[in-house]
């Protein structure tokens, strides 16, 4: 809702945004990768005023065995906010939103990882929001994809993920909350694997003809693509490949670092497997 | 884990999707029979029981009076949920809204809410005091897949029938009494699909979403509006087949909403 | 509670109750059998304003294992109320009294069925009240027994039920919502095997003396009575007897149709409890 | 599951009362020993503690204030909850309330309630804005059966001691000053009788609870009337057992409130 | 809170406390053992206007399983206040004081049973408010301990607990409700084993310099001392050792009663674990 | 069940311990390297960053308005809770608040409010009827043990950053804009020990906290109160045990007082 008083922005007429930004333009985004040692993958994600925790554990047995997959492994991801990352206290129960989106990111990721090679296991992904400021989600499928790569679990692609959509007149990348708020915004989060472009997720709310949504999901494709490079060169830095030059190859050096760090986990998560195996259920804290 | 039957099954409905059929013979993109009935509910402001194919879904609005939101004290809202009764489907269980459930019923409100189809400014009774709140509650009856569409067509037929209680001196609802009705300015339609073996399918049943790799909804209005889109399940779409798919439910909606504005 | 400034009915001095019926009559009550594909068995039930649809589920194997009973098979039924079912709306959560309703209707239904032929099963029995004006519950035992017979469960009866007692100074049957809310109302919830007329429910609220629960409880039994012909004739509709003469021998015909029902639907039943033992516990919706 | 040796008890009862025997030597009409005791509870506003054989339960008053209901806003109320602590019996189990704990506090209420012993009239403190409504909470201690009964009793004896406190000008409780009592028109005394074996006995024990086909229970008033009936477990009665039932519980009930009413 | 218009008492100058008691007095203590006979171990305890039950149940396997322990058993003890046990009606759901005052008193108890002997089982303590003015939870802790014995479990010693504090300007010993609420009030409950003066039970709360707390925690431990006499003749009368003289070795016949109380129970003990191991899970009520 | 793996780490712990040794090469007596950052959260009043060793916590305050209670109307309150995160730690588990977490956020909690640090007739609004509620939330981020003195500092930090508000004319929190500031009156240092092998550790790390016989908490200020303590797990101190971690806490707390008071 924007505030009451003030004119409202004209983005087609101002040519730029409440924020100073271009239309295309992402906000300040930086990645951290591994800084929660306890986990088996981590990564922390600050984008604009968001900031956003990630940890994988796993792939561990799925307890309780009624929820393992002889098939392949899944993927729980649970989102959560800090009570004190949103202007009024959040309550701390899980609420729908929370729910929803604990869902979709789930699924999402789902796609990214070789789930068959790990057969009645759970990969358990939680992300923790500790301040926000809208696009939060796609934050967290950011850093969690991220925090995937990190853990070794032998992964398709990353996702990349960014808000677009819609707000004062204009189709935009990477809404801040002020936008959202427009009277005729839009929200589009969206998560793809950048080098297939396969769209892994998708939610939008709002009013938008089809021809302004092939400019939305074109610009988001585009910004998803900024953030891989981001991504990229957060995870080269965790694996010390600085000396790799991004332009040419990077991406399959990356992949050959990731393939080591891959392997190295992967006989760290067999023998997990194993040895929680034993317990009958995790000793509860 | 799942049944060896349902496995067998969910196999078959891929290797048919394949080739483009399906177990129940109709074509992808063909959608099932719509039947609808409105008004059994005496002690609610609206409802209606939607059937497609053998998927049943009923739906009803209750009115009630809250205080409106500080940041929007002029308006009222609505509040839609959803309920996989166990009584539906040997597969649903009682028990707090599952994650399917809360997916379900949000998808609906948006599909509804964010086409702006109710003015909510219309539901505030004294500003930054009383406002109306519309909740709809829809429950699956008996579920054969796509409770999605059948209840977000339950849930706008309950709006289109929307009743306005009357209120006593001291705000106290008058039962039997109404003073108008809600009004909607679109008819947002919901359409699902799935992928089943790379193959998109319109208005899956039961064992089609089982089998699906992903989901897609998307609502479309009148006017040439989508409202809201939600991606579901684990796999994924390229661009193309969105736009596909965006194609075919604006063409779907269209059907539906010749049907249900008849009423 | 009889609305203010309106004068209170006298049935006694009127001879006719406020919705016109006489002392002893039911209301419209209508019955379809088989109305849920997906369930074992099924009915929709309209009684008056009541709306209650009921499913049978099973005999399926009782999970929580510790559930189980080496000696019969458990009923468990579930009543609940759809939020907009009555006048204020109805939070969803189940409260005390559908936790009462769902007790009582279980061990009604229980004696109903040969328990015995099914150890360590569960019967799962839901209704689901769609729109309510007194006597919902009755009404939910009338379809949860009708859906019994229909899931072809080996029954000793069916249960037959009606609502009786006494509201403005007469014995009544079948009381509405106005009636239930009088002054001097007293509400008698009354389940029968009819053909034993063993009680099988039983409750009652308000001040009755010893001279009329005589009274009421003779005006109940014969209620439903009057319950029970129409719960044959919707079970003989289903299955397609529509040739057999009601007046002379229905009951046997009906037995002996249900009879066929119920061998194969439990061959189907047993099945199912072999199929289902194969899984841990059902998957979560 | 049950043990081997709760199932061979259970025979053994099932076997004794087709004799009309009982495992304690009791006629099958014959009540334990009742013995009470009042007022423990200091933060209360009305206590006892009752004891029906080994079986003992303490029960305690709190009277709160709170706004009318809508449609009866010159009228308090009452509200009276069972709880089976996990102190009383090895088989009870910590947790929200249980479908036998919601039915045991649900009858005794009603058994109160519905006997209109207490003018809830006189239990409102301005129309439509503040009325008393007393929370009657009773605890199993020593669970052997017919916790009912020996609810029933305990909170019955509560609302007997039942003190009003003294509201300051802000309708705050002013605590340990008190206006007056409340007054109780009929002292109605639910009876519960269980069939086992084809036999009715009077006031079960827990394993006759156990070995029961069938339960009945009734309240009964000293001026003729019954206020209130359950039927329970998965068996029958015939309409004749019924009688018979209610005209032990008249006089079992007239044998309590002798005892409780010179209190 | 002292109330408004009172002048607010000096114990220094007074001499004697607000309900006449000396600095070092307790407030009357009396413990019955025995009092619930389903209960392997039992007690009744009123201390001042406190009343509390506590029942021991076990040692029984644990259950669920993954809460066993092969080296030891689980003391898991279980505080309640009933609903008008307190000035306020008290909500019946557990709040967070009910929870960690259950944690620290099954911690409490652990040290003083000698729970290697029960490896993979839990021992039950349910405690019960049913009256209550400051202290109760050192009234539990008292009724528990006397409930342990006798329920026949090995035990490194009994646990004698008091509140000592300060209030209105001096050390005391057992605070009522109103010497908790003074302004300087400083709450201290303390459990020891008194035969070695082992601290088991320590919280406090409230502003005290470290030469008042030296003498808190003397007065404490003098105080725990007069709660063990009481504490060992209630048992003493429960198993008839009335002739017994206290003065001379009251403590050792103690001890010996309580082997033979002991084994006997032991061995009840043990079958009942067998029992049920046989079952799954126990029925829920 | 625990693993052999720890249990054999746990044995180790032990055994160093009983000669005054750590797995990680401290002192017995020495504490973790403390590293603390405030402020990074926006929508918070207060917040706040705290690494001892490999734990790391995080918090923040939200001031919100409330009803005074009735028996202190004139003061406002505070409110601590801690929530160890799944993402901390393999052991922790998604769900409603556990034992463990419950007694950290009391504990903490208590530490600060007995220390009589905040002076709660200053968070009234009005008397009897608004007043100031400072809810401090802390997550365990990474939890290597002795969650208790991180959450602690954290929570403090939260306090001194502390914000007011402002509020509009129908007492609604004007975002982003403030009329002054929390003043704390103490700066209360929790400090925990435990004790291993009969050594008693400062600062326990995780694996130490598992082979913890018993643990000991303090409170203490730089005016020479102790304001809250807390003895938990199944073990036992002498009352010299616990004089001699009194002393060592006054030091301890000392030297963080001197860390955060600069900032």
């Amino acid at each position: 809702m924007s505030k009451k008083g003030e004119e409202i922005p004209d983005y087609k007429k101002d040519k730029k945004r409440v924020d100073g930004r271009k239309m295309d333009e992402l906000r300040p985004l930086s990645i951290k990768v591994g800084v929660i040692p306890n986990a088996n993958g981590s990564a922390y994600v600050e984008w604009g005023q968001n900031k956003v925790y990630a940890t994988v554990y796993g792939p561990r047995e799925a307890l309780p065995k009624h929820t393992q997959n002889p098939f392949k492994a899944v993927v729980k991801a649970t989102y959560r906010m800090a009570a004190f990352s949103v202007p009024d206290r959040k309550n701390p129960r899980p609420n729908r939103r929370d729910q929803e989106i604990s869902k979709v990111l789930s699924e999402a990721l789902e796609k990214s990882v070789f789930v068959e090679q790990f057969p009645n296991t759970e990969i358990s992904v939680f992300v923790e929001v500790i301040d926000s400021n809208a696009g939060s989600r796609v934050a967290c499928l950011v850093a969690a994809s991220v925090a995937m790569a990190d853990a070794g679990i032998p992964m398709r692609d990353l996702i990349s993920a960014t808000g677009v959509g819609k707000a004062f007149n204009e189709i935009i990348l990477d809404l801040n909350k002020e936008e959202e708020d427009a009277p005729d915004a839009v929200d589009v989060p969206l998560g793809i694997l950048p080098n297939s472009d396969e769209i892994v997720l998708l939610q939008m709310d709002g009013l938008l003809t089809k021809e302004e949504w092939k400019k939305v999901i074109a610009l988001g494709i585009k910004g998803c693509k900024q953030v891989y490079e981001i991504q990229k060169n957060a995870l080269k830095e965790k694996f010390e490949l600085g000396n790799v030059s991004e332009s040419d190859d990077s991406g399959n050096a990356l992949e050959k670092k990731k393939e080591t760090g891959k392997k190295m986990k992967e006989e760290k998560g067999k023998e997990k497997i194993k040895e929680r195996s034993e317990k009958e259920k995790k000793v509860k804290k | 884990m799942r049944s060896t039957i349902l496995e067998y099954e969910i196999s078959k409905v891929v290797e048919m999707a394949k080739e483009g059929k399906r177990l129940d013979g109709r074509k992808a993109d063909e959608m099932r029979k719509l039947t609808i009935e409105t008004g059994f509910a005496g002690n609610a402001e609206g409802s209606a029981r939607v059937r497609l194919g053998e998927t049943e879904v009923v739906a009803g609005l209750k009115m009630l009076t809250g205080v409106p939101y500080p940041d929007s004290p002029n308006e009222g809202s609505i509040s839609i949920g959803a309920e996989l009764l166990p009584l539906a489907n040997p597969d649903y269980e009682s028990g707090p809204p599952s994650m399917v459930e809360v997916e379900i019923g949000r998808v609906v409100d948006r599909g509804i809410r964010e086409s702006k189809a109710i003015d909510f400014s219309k539901l505030c009774i004294r500003e930054g005091e009383l406002s109306w709140i519309g909740f709809i509650d829809f429950y699956a009856i008996n579920s054969d897949g796509n409770i999605f569409d059948a209840g977000a067509i339950a849930a706008l037929l309950c709006f289109m029938q929307g009743k306005i209680p009357k209120l006593d001196e001291k705000d106290k609802i008058i039962k039997g009494e109404f003073t108008g009705k809600l009004e909607l300015k679109r008819l947002p339609i919901l359409t699902t699909f799935v992928k089943v073996g790379g193959t998109i399918l319109l208005d899956p049943t039961y064992i089609e979403e089982k089998a699906a790799e992903a989901r897609f909804s998307v609502s479309t209005t009148e006017d040439g509006f989508m409202a809201a889109m939600q991606k579901g399940i684990g796999g994924s779409f390229k661009a193309g087949e969105i736009d596909e798919m965006i194609e075919k439910a604006f063409e779907v909606g269209k059907g539906v909403r010749a049907k249900i504005s008849k009423l």
